[in-house]
């Protein structure tokens, strides 16, 4: 289990042929590539602030939790700080698993903690400004099913 | 002397990301940081503003050692 | 949205990188890898048919549905046909949406269509002789979930 | 002159994928294969076995024109 904090651009393809190189129990990887949404250059730029150390251990704790309670084979997150331009990845999640179902629901686990309740405070830039801001109410209700 | 961190909005408020501050106990550091700046003061003690001490979060007091580290977290957005 | 089949080994992360490329309003993909397990040479040797022209197009119109029923911007289906070796991806799937629930949701039903009703015929071959095989029980579960 | 196609383990039966039958309706053509293998014959007409004609799936008779590509499909395993 690998979790990467990158403020560079990074390359999901990539991520996936790694990680599904060289398995031998493994039958399913299941990811997840989050998007800066582009919105025909309407979108505000994305500014993310983590506390590495904390946030890069806070989140490596859950996917341990979430290897044993889904019987993963492995968990590999990288997730972008800083300024993210629009198009880019903010979050590559990649689950390995026997069977199909523990690697999609693992995967959806991890999304979910990584949109609403990891250590991350996030910024929008917009022409008008910046602000910080806080989980939507459909983040908080995904990452309650699994409570 | 602690080292002290601010995230999100709370640097913003502050005008400062990190600073170094003398103080045995956390009670300590948060009178001088509000003495220094009553409204940063308030906010690091607002709802849902948690506190690290050497990256483990604590709840209530703390004693700190020199060249502890002591961040404030205002609530957390995701990524 | 595109749907392959191909009797050549492909590789995941290129098709991924490809899909994520240049996209505008999408702020979720969501991909499937099945790989074909190895198993520390036990596993048996995997033979895929399919009829194509018939097998491609009843994908191809299970993936329509699952861009209006799911609000998808792009699907896109690799599955290989053939022999498969241990190790080998068998079939991959990636979705392209606006919010990761409707595209983790749309690769979770693909993924079942193909697994348990999609116009392939499977053989193992296994050391003893080879045999065609049917749909798991949990395959028929899994795929029951979204009628 | 139907192209008959058959698959999965309905191949392995008959040991052929692929044949030119003269029949003008499947009816016809199932008789003739059966008449060529019986046990062929009962395995097409058996539990969950699918005609495609002309790669659309079809329940009971169809009338075949020349050239048209007729497909004995068994249960279906998913890839």
């Amino acid at each position: 289990m690998i979790v990467t904090l990158t403020d560079q651009p990074f390359e999901p393809g990539a991520l996936v042929t790694a990680f599904c190189a060289d398995r031998q129990e493994t039958g399913a990887v299941a990811t997840f590539v989050g998007l800066a949404r582009a919105e025909a250059g309407a979108a505000a730029a994305l500014e993310l602030e983590a506390y590495p150390g904390f946030t890069d251990a806070a989140i490596g704790e859950v996917a341990q939790a979430a290897i044993e309670r889904f019987k993963l084979h492995d968990v590999r997150i990288v997730h972008r700080i800083g300024r993210i331009a629009p198009g880019e990845a903010v979050v590559f999640v990649a689950t390995a698993a026997g069977h199909r179902r523990e690697a999609f629901e693992a995967c959806d686990f991890l999304m979910d903690y990584l949109k609403s309740r990891a250590p991350f405070w996030k910024k929008e830039h917009c022409p008008d400004g910046a602000r910080w801001i806080e989980p939507t109410d459909r983040d908080r209700t995904d990452a309650e099913r699994w409570d | 002397m602690a080292r002290v961190l601010l995230f999100g909005r709370l640097a913003d408020q502050a005008g400062w990301r990190e600073r170094s501050i003398d103080a045995g106990d956390l009670a300590t550091l948060r009178s001088a940081l509000a003495a220094d700046d009553a409204v940063l003061g308030e906010a690091l003690a607002g709802p849902g503003v948690q506190v690290a001490v050497d990256k483990a979060l604590v709840r209530g007091e703390a004693i700190l050692a020199a060249g502890t580290e002591v961040a404030f977290l205002p609530p957390m957005s995701g990524g």
